[in-house]
């Protein structure tokens, strides 16, 4: 808290939020200093901020191939295990095995996606965090650490650029 | 962000019935949303009891047929297979409805889903535990049915993976959870406004169910990563399950059930009995909470030329499965088609083409649809039929088989009766208090389609346009 | 913290399934206690006087059963050896009412079990394989819990050849 | 199992019973296990030991093996070495079990207190009983008033009680029950002394003639219901299989003539629906029709052609509703034939012509010259011993009918009545019930609480057959000289006690030439002696030094026969002197009034209803009807038809002496002009599983006004009409009504 | 228990029955003998007016014709024994399956009850307890102790006497012989009066069976299902006389 400074500002609507984030950037300060919180899922790019990368993808596949191995290891493997002489009949025969291995592969596709998306966002986190619940009603919270010498800059472009609201938070629980 | 949009304000009134065009703060709708959740009034806990007096009886029947056996039920050889097979059938149909309308409707960025697709979902879950109910509650030694599961024993035995009950009890596990992950995943960011705008018990429960949402871009981002995800991966999950279900009897030799239309025609058929039941529920919810601004005629409009589509969908395969065993001729099935055309089974048989063919050609009208009690009787008509559907399917086909002298009647019991009452009470009564407890239309969702909506002017036209936005 | 979080709930998770897949009951903790009899007939008394299993359990060379010693059998000996001896005087008072002992069984089979003591005793098998050491107690009890597994251990060791026909579910269920 | 062990030597270890008490479930049974005090010698714990005897379920006489582990009977099989069933056993054999088992007998001695009416009993120390029996018989003035009435009643306690009698110096027993009676079988024997007999023959206890089914080309069989009921179904069974694919001269062919398709019928090659009563008519026609066209290949007919003097065809074809050709191409096949056999069966014995066509019939086999040859009539081989030769023979109705006559005029002081149960099988105008009020003292022998045994006084219950002793003359159907051992397969359960003991202990106690008559300790003394009446018969299959030997020889075998086939040819000896006669047949009721036939016949599963207490039986199906559980009227379609009534309607049926009421089975298989009844539901009394269920055809059957004395029982000579209800009452069939009566699909 | 002559799944027997309709009257004998031996229960007039009785053989009666030409033609029907059983691969916990003799197991104390193989049996020859048979005592002392006694809930159905197949197979070991044809013989083919009903081995070409099975009457029960029975019906002849 020392050598930086956190504010937060109100805004009401995209189009100045993104205004002002521009002029952020422009004062010099990183996307990585600045959370946008919003009720209401804005598309990338919609407030100029990058995209970043997501394991999601991965974590699914990754997911789905496990599946895919756990199901024919029930399906295949396992009678073998147990296995029961039925009288020349086989034991384990192809189109049964198909319809386990697909459900199960769908199975943990399903889980390990979602495991894998809490997983990304860290949930699930109760700790205190800067949050204000104004967002909930429509307003987008731009929350940003810079250092104090820009403090006058900041909050010149965060009112310029018409925040509603701009204060230093405190950290509260969820 | 509402007065910010001139063009919006002076929105003819013919826009005035979409929702999403709606000149709403925020905030209002928070509470609309919140409002019918929080007060419930006497009517509600009526309700609640009665359904749970059902449910409370059902279990008692439940019970009694566990403690005297099978036999307390109607079935008898060679009816093998009676009103539990299918009420089972019928609920798993049922849940199909709610995949069908978020997945389904969120891929093809249908706007018109964004009210209704929580209530679809819950729709599902629930149809599911239900549906769930009944391979435990058909089985003569219940209390064995952990053979089931391939655990190591020391019996040495492992279930038998060949038999279309083994797919079928996994099939509907893996929907009921991807239903269940499905459904929350969306609730979250509802739980956090619900987090915010409560105290008591509810806050810690939306508190703990909100994972600690806050909104930000990173958490938006994924959360819609993962729903697209979802809804790739659950589609052909809810496929699988009923095609799995019209296996149970495809793979037999059993006349009439020995049919390879039979996939396609029951998923066809669950979509059809879904969706009917979920424009029925809606219409209820509605009346019931009050939510009459966010499920608009839009909305049944839109459901209902759906349920007509898969009316007409239903219709098609039911022909296509019933020509080929007419033209076929085989003994039993002869004698069946008899039977049902002019036999005993013939009251059924009327009974269910009728209330499935007379509500597509009522939904063709847009008066129809748009008219809640019209629309509630005209789906509630879908679904006897297809209940019916089901009981010929499973019971009228198994008193006939290729010994004559083997041939049976049925008459069902009050246990059964009971039991199947119970089903449908249970789902009511969950319902009933979910829709209390969550959020019942996704806010988030609709704020997101206010967000990409605007007024676009062509020539002198003023229409609504959304934006076409990743 | 909270990946810390996840990882524990998958851990335990794993512990639950990896547990699950490896326990293997241990029958001899399941073995019942001995039950008490009319008498507390002394087994070990009677191996170490020399007398064989199949003197008073004669039947189970040819038969299902291997059966209890008629109490003229018991009489037989105790007419004069140890009938000073306080069990002895219960069995002679049996005796001189006519009236039967009712023992409690002691090895016990569930009732859907088809056993026979012959084919067994003709394949080799000796009494102590299955009923333990009966010589070294004083009252007899059964040594293992007599479960589906503990017989499939033995019937699946025998030659591949037998083995198929040993390990047939109708063997024993009929 | 606790329970049952009432005696050391059923103190088996319970070891072998496994999973036969708690059904499937986890849990072990945790039973005490209860080691013989004394092992009997033949027992080995858990193994099962076979016993040879003999079944009692009809008069037949079939042997039997039954499977016994730790003292308990679990199941009978045919005995293979016996000659009359070769190993088979019907479905009544079997379910003796349900007999020894069943959960309504009869525990100990009872007497009635208070009268015949209120059905007070009282359990009785056997010893009280027989102070009773013999302060009663001491007491009697004159000892000729005392009476045996009995039905199916092993050889040897019928030997036993008639020198019992007749050193007591009454009557000899009488042996009437309805089984014999459907079966005809005193008239079977009436026939075979008619034609065979010698001057001299024993008027008791003729042999019965037998007919070589099972080398036969061609049978004709008149109402012989020979696969169900009739004399030794189970020995005609087997040779009927032998007749089918068994024979050389390849598949023999079998004609029925009866109103109602039989299962018999069902099996034949031909049905011959005849109009009831012109059965003899037929039989008088086909023999004419060979004998004037001088059909076969058995030489001239000259001199049989008196038998048939105005005859004529044409009339014959027209009273019994047979076209001539129909009639000329049965004479051919019978003719034609090398093979060929005429059976006379028992429901001709219920008309009032029966006789007469029985002669008829015997005619056609005597006209062929098939006495005595192979496929077609033989007389048994008797037994070389007198013991067994006097083999039971049954009395007509009429000696029934007299005894009855004697009790109503207190002729009476003592009756002894021995399964039978004639308050149920005889119709009510017989007057059973009231003859039964004159008699002082009533003494049933009855294991079972039935109809007749709730009026008697005392009710001393016998040993059940596979507990008891005794030795059965086999039924014809043996191709050898046969006596039927029949010896305990199990300890008694109850405290009964066997007759012929009883009956023993009675005349010891009588004291006097009585006990001079009857000198043995116990009716196993009687048994071993008369068995050694054999000893040294060198064709028998088995011999031996000492009697003791031979003794255990015989039960080991369950019984004796001889080693080689061995059947007597009869001998003509009572020709009929002028032309046959068959007179038209007398039914009672009005033909307008009562339109149908009334048509009786024994259940295959109950006969004559002494099944009904056995729970297989009354779930067995009836193999034409599939009925179970109840009685039921079988209508012709047609018939269903004009009374608008179908299956499950019941309908009530009102013959001139009573009515009843049950459901109806619509049954392609019987005259339009008949209805069919089965015999052996409608019982009162008889335990659980038979009371109160189904009704008594019986009570239907009415006396056929100015029947001569010495009558058989006319049980098919009353005429009926149907009457609907308007109430249905579904009747337990296997088969299925949404399927009934169509071929199998595919 | 199995024998070490005939060890492997291949040179073990393939028991088949054949049923002689020619010969077979319809006596009922088999289904008693059946009851007697396999503790099949009685199930009362109202169970068995309502389909629910119990025979694991039952004689079908099929009726051709009208009077006065009408007859009845009469079937024994028990389960068919099928190679290709549509029973067997719909059993979720496998409590019926095919052994290595080509019987059609059903193993009581496995069932859990669901009934799937009684839809799937176009012969419907499986029966199903209920509810809990009833054995008023003392009839319980006639139960036979080689067969388990179902309880409520249990698919049950003939199983060619299995516990006779192995009694048999059991007692000629302990005799060091083996099987000789016509040794083993389940209860309704012991007792059958017209001896209608042969059991056999087919892999033995000389047993009677083997040999009626290839008699030109011979047929199978809907054989066009192909579930390849191992009961084989032998045609009622139709009669060589002139009638």
């Amino acid at each position: 808290m020392s050598d930086t400074l956190t504010l937060m500002a109100l805004f009401q609507e995209g189009t100045q939020t993104a205004a002002a984030i521009d002029e952020l950037h422009t004062l010099g300060i990183p996307d990585g200093q600045m959370t946008v919180i919003t009720g209401v899922p804005y598309p990338e790019r919609a407030l100029g901020r990058h995209v970043e990368w997501l394991r999601l993808p991965q974590i699914v596949i990754a997911g789905a191939l496990s599946g895919l191995v756990f199901g024919f290891f029930l399906a295949v493997i396992t009678p073998h295990l147990y296995r029961l002489d039925v009288g020349g009949h086989p034991t384990v025969s192809i189109a049964p095995t198909v319809v386990i291995i697909f459900v199960f592969t769908m199975m943990a596709t399903i889980i390990w996606t979602f495991l894998g998306v809490l997983w990304e966002m860290n949930f699930p986190e109760f700790g205190p965090k800067y949050y204000d619940k104004l967002v909930t009603d429509g307003y987008l919270a731009v929350v940003l650490d810079f250092p104090p010498a820009l403090e006058n800059q900041v909050r010149q472009a965060l009112t310029t650029h018409g925040a509603h609201n701009v204060y230093r938070p405190e950290k509260q629980p969820l | 962000m509402s007065q910010a949009d001139p063009a919006r304000a002076s929105a003819p009134s013919e826009y005035g019935e979409r929702l999403l065009l709606e000149a709403r703060q925020d905030a209002d709708i928070n509470q609309a949303v919140l409002q019918p959740m929080l007060q419930t009034g006497r009517g509600f806990w009526v309700l609640v009891t009665i359904l749970g007096a059902l449910v409370a009886w059902g279990l008692y029947a439940w019970g009694y047929l566990v403690y005297w056996g099978i036999g307390a039920s109607g079935k008898n050889r060679p009816v093998y297979w009676t009103l539990f097979i299918t009420t089972f059938v019928f609920w798993v149909g049922i849940s199909h409805a709610g995949t069908m309308i978020s997945a389904v409707l969120r891929l093809l960025k249908a706007d018109w889903r964004r009210p209704i697709t929580r209530g679809a979902e819950a729709m599902t879950a629930f149809a599911l535990m239900m549906a769930g109910l009944y391979p435990l509650i058909h089985l003569g030694r219940v209390w064995k049915f952990y053979w089931m599961i391939p655990y190591p024993n020391n019996r040495l035995m492992w279930p038998n993976f060949q038999s279309p009950l083994m797919w079928d009890m996994v099939a509907i596990f893996t929907y009921l959870i991807g239903s269940t992950l499905y459904l929350y995943l969306a609730l979250i960011p509802d739980m956090a406004m619900a987090r915010d705008y409560t105290g008591g018990w509810r806050y810690r429960l939306y508190r703990a169910l909100a994972l600690g949402w806050r909104g930000t871009e990173g958490e938006w981002h994924k959360l819609h990563r993962a729903l697209g995800i979802f809804s790739v991966a659950i589609i052909p999950i809810f496929l699988s399950v009923h095609s799995i279900v019209s296996w149970d009897f495809a793979v037999t030799i059993q006349p009439r059930w020995h049919s390879t239309i039979f996939a396609p025609y029951f998923v066809v058929g669950a979509i059809y009995s879904g969706l009917s039941a979920l424009a029925s529920i809606l219409v209820l919810v509605r009346r019931g909470m009050r939510l009459q601004e966010f499920l608009r005629a839009e909305h049944f409009n839109a459901l209902g030329r759906l349920v007509m589509i898969a009316g007409m969908a239903w219709t098609y395969f039911w022909f296509a499965g019933f020509l080929v065993e007419w033209y076929g001729n085989e003994p039993v099935t002869r004698e069946l088609i008899r039977q049902e055309v002019a036999g005993h089974l013939a009251p059924l048989f009327y009974l269910q083409m009728s209330a499935n063919l007379i509500p597509v050609g009522l939904l063709a009208f847009k008066k129809v649809r748009t008219t809640p009690v019209l629309l509630l009787a005209a789906t509630l008509l879908v679904n006897v039929g297809m209940f019916t559907e089901r009981a010929l399917i499973v019971i009228g086909s198994l008193q006939r088989n290729d010994m004559p002298f083997n041939w049976g009647t049925y008459h069902t019991t009050w246990v059964e009766v009971s039991i199947v009452v119970m089903t449908f009470a249970g789902f009511a009564l969950l319902y009933a208090l979910f829709s209390r407890i969550v959020p019942y239309v996704p806010v988030w969702e609709i704020k997101e389609g206010r967000l990409r909506y605007s007024m676009r002017r062509i020539g002198r036209l003023l229409v609504p346009t959304a934006a076409e936005i990743e | 913290m909270s990946r810390r979080r996840v990882l524990i709930i998958a851990l335990i998770a794993l512990a639950l399934l990896g547990g699950g897949a490896y326990i293997r009951i241990n029958r001899t903790s399941l073995a019942s206690a001995a039950p008490v009899q009319p008498i507390p007939f002394n087994h070990r008394v009677h191996a170490q006087a020399g007398v064989q299993c199949l003197f008073c359990h004669s039947s189970a060379l040819r038969s299902d059963v291997a059966g209890l010693p008629s109490m003229q059998k018991c009489m037989g000996c105790h007419q004069t050896i140890a009938a000073d001896r306080e069990p002895v005087k219960t069995l002679t008072d049996y005796w001189q009412r006519q009236e039967p002992i009712h023992w409690q069984p002691v090895n016990t089979m569930p009732d859907f079990v088809f056993f026979s003591h012959q084919p067994h005793l003709g394949a080799g098998l000796g009494c102590e394989g299955c009923h333990g050491n009966v010589g070294q107690m004083d009252i007899a009890r059964q040594p293992v819990n007599m479960d589906m597994g503990w017989c499939l251990d033995c019937h699946l060791k025998q030659p591949s050849e037998k083995a198929a026909r040993l390990v047939d579910c109708l063997l024993c269920h009929k | 199992m606790k329970r049952l062990s009432r005696r050391d030597f059923l103190k088996t270890a319970a070891v072998a019973g496994v999973g036969v008490f708690t059904g499937i479930a986890p849990t072990v049974r945790r039973v005490a296990l209860e080691p013989f005090v004394r092992p009997p010698e033949e027992e080995l714990p858990g193994r099962a030991t076979w016993f040879a005897s003999t079944c009692r379920q009809c008069p037949a006489g079939c042997g039997i093996l039954v499977r016994v582990i730790n003292g308990r009977a679990r199941k009978i099989e045919g005995n293979p070495a016996h000659p009359l069933n070769r190993g088979k056993l019907c479905a009544r054999g079997q379910t003796g079990l349900q007999v020894l088992y069943n959960p309504d007998r009869l525990k100990n001695a009872v007497r009635q207190t208070g009268g015949r009416e209120p059905r007070q009993f009282k359990p009785i120390q056997w010893t009280e009983a027989l102070d009773q029996l013999v302060s009663t018989l001491n007491g009697l003035a004159d000892r000729s008033r005392v009476a045996f009435l009995g039905g199916l009643v092993p050889d040897h306690l019928v030997a036993l009680v008639s020198s019992f009698l007749k050193a007591l110096g009454a009557p000899p027993p009488v042996l009437f029950d309805l089984h014999t009676t459907l079966e005809g079988r005193a008239e079977a024997a009436d026939l075979a002394r008619r034609w065979f007999g010698k001057p001299q023959g024993q008027v008791q206890g003729f042999p019965l003639p037998m007919y070589d089914i099972a080398r036969a080309q061609v049978i004709f069989s008149f109402g012989a219901n020979l696969l169900e009921t009739w004399m030794s179904p189970v020995s005609q069974s087997y040779d009927y299989g032998l007749m089918r694919q068994g024979q050389a001269g390849g598949r023999g062919f079998l004609a029925q003539f009866e109103p109602r398709l039989s299962m018999t019928a069902a099996s034949a090659d031909k049905w011959i629906p005849v109009e009831p009563g012109t059965e003899g008519l037929i039989a008088l026609g086909l023999g004419r029709i060979i004998v004037e066209d001088n059909l076969g290949h058995v030489g001239s007919h000259r001199d049989h052609a008196y038998l048939y003097r105005n005859v004529s065809v044409s009339d014959i074809a027209q009273a019994s509703g047979v076209s001539i050709e129909t009639l000329r191409k049965l004479a051919n096949v019978f003719a034609d034939a090398d093979r060929s056999v005429a059976i006379p069966g028992g429901y001709l014995a219920g008309l009032s012509n029966g006789a007469q066509t029985m002669d008829t019939v015997m005619a056609l086999n005597v006209v062929m010259r098939r006495l005595g040859r192979e496929g077609g009539v033989f007389l048994p081989h008797q037994v070389p011993a007198e013991q067994f030769t006097s083999s039971a023979s049954i009395s007509p109705f009429s000696e029934a009918q007299s005894l009855i006559e004697r009790m109503k005029a207190g002729q009476v002081d003592v009756l002894f009545i021995h399964s039978t149960n004639p308050v149920y099988e005889l119709p009510g105008w017989a007057g059973f019930v009231e003859a039964l009020d004159k008699v002082r003292l009533v003494v049933s022998f009855s294991s079972f609480m039935d109809e007749t045994a709730i009026w008697a006084d005392l009710v001393l219950p016998d040993h059940t057959y596979l507990e008891g002793w005794g030795y059965q003359g086999v039924s014809p159907g043996a191709d050898r000289p046969a006596v039927s051992g029949q010896q305990p397969v199990v300890r008694p359960l109850y405290d009964t006690r066997s007759t012929a003991d009883v009956v023993l202990a009675l005349a010891a106690r009588l004291g006097g030439q009585v006990a001079q008559a009857l000198p043995w300790s116990d009716e196993v003394a009687f048994l071993e002696q008369s068995s050694t009446q054999l000893l040294g018969t060198s064709s028998g299959i088995y011999d031996a030094r000492t009697p003791d030997g031979f003794w255990s020889r015989w039960r080991q075998h369950g019984g004796w026969w001889t080693e080689k086939p061995l059947r007597d040819e009869p001998e003509v000896s009572g020709m009929p002197t002028g032309p046959l006669q068959v007179s038209p047949a007398a039914f009672v009721g009005d033909p307008q009034q009562y339109p149908f036939h009334l048509a009786l016949y024994p259940s295959l599963a109950l006969t004559d209803g002494r099944g009904a207490n056995q729970p297989w039986l009354q779930e067995m199906p009836d193999p034409m009807t599939t009925g179970r559980w109840n009685t039921w009227v079988e209508l012709n379609p047609v018939t269903a038809r004009s009374l608008g009534v179908h299956d499950n309607d019941v309908v009530k049926v009102i013959s001139p002496q009573g009515e009843l009421e049950a459901a109806v089975v619509v049954y392609p298989g019987i005259r339009p002009d008949a209805v069919a009844i089965p015999v052996g539901q409608g019982h009162s009394d008889y335990g659980r599983f038979a009371e109160r269920r189904g009704s008594n055809p019986l009570s239907l059957v009415a006396p056929l006004l100015g029947q001569a004395p010495g009558l058989p029982l006319q049980w098919a000579a009353t005429r009926v009409r149907v009457e609907g209800t308007g109430r249905r009452q579904e009747l337990a069939r296997l088969e299925s009504l949404d399927g009934a009566g169509r071929e199998k699909l595919r | 228990m199995a024998q070490d002559v005939k060890s492997s799944a291949e040179a073990s027997p393939r028991w088949a029955m054949v049923v002689d309709l020619d010969r077979c009257t319809g006596c009922q004998a088999c289904v008693i003998a059946c009851h007697a031996e396999n503790n099949i229960p009685v199930v009362g007039e109202e169970q068995a007016a309502y389909g629910r009785w119990m025979h694991w053989i039952i004689i079908q009666r099929y009726w051709e014709g009208e009077y006065p030409n009408v007859k009845a033609r009469l079937m024994p029907v028990m389960c068919q024994q099928c190679t290709q059983a549509p029973c067997e691969p719909v059993c979720p916990v496998f409590a019926t399956y095919h052994n290595p003799e080509g019987l059609n197991a059903q193993i009581y104390n496995r069932c859990i009850g669901t009934r799937f193989c009684g839809s799937a049996c176009p012969y419907k020859v499986r029966t199903f307890n209920w509810f809990e048979p009833e054995f008023p005592a003392p009839l319980t002392e006639q139960l036979n102790p080689d067969v388990t006694v179902r309880s409520r809930g249990i698919m049950e159905k003939c199983t060619f006497c299995i516990q006779r197949i192995r009694r048999a197979e059991m007692d000629v070991k302990a005799e060091g012989r083996q099987l000789a044809d016509g040794q083993v013989q389940p209860a309704c083919v012991q007792t059958c009066p017209p001896s209608a009903l042969v059991f056999g081995d087919l892999n033995d070409p000389n047993s009677q069976a083997s040999q009626l099975a290839r008699s030109h009457r011979s047929f199978r029960l809907l054989d066009e299902l192909g579930t390849d029975p191992a009961v084989i019906y032998l045609k009622g002849g139709e009669t060589n006389v002139p009638g």
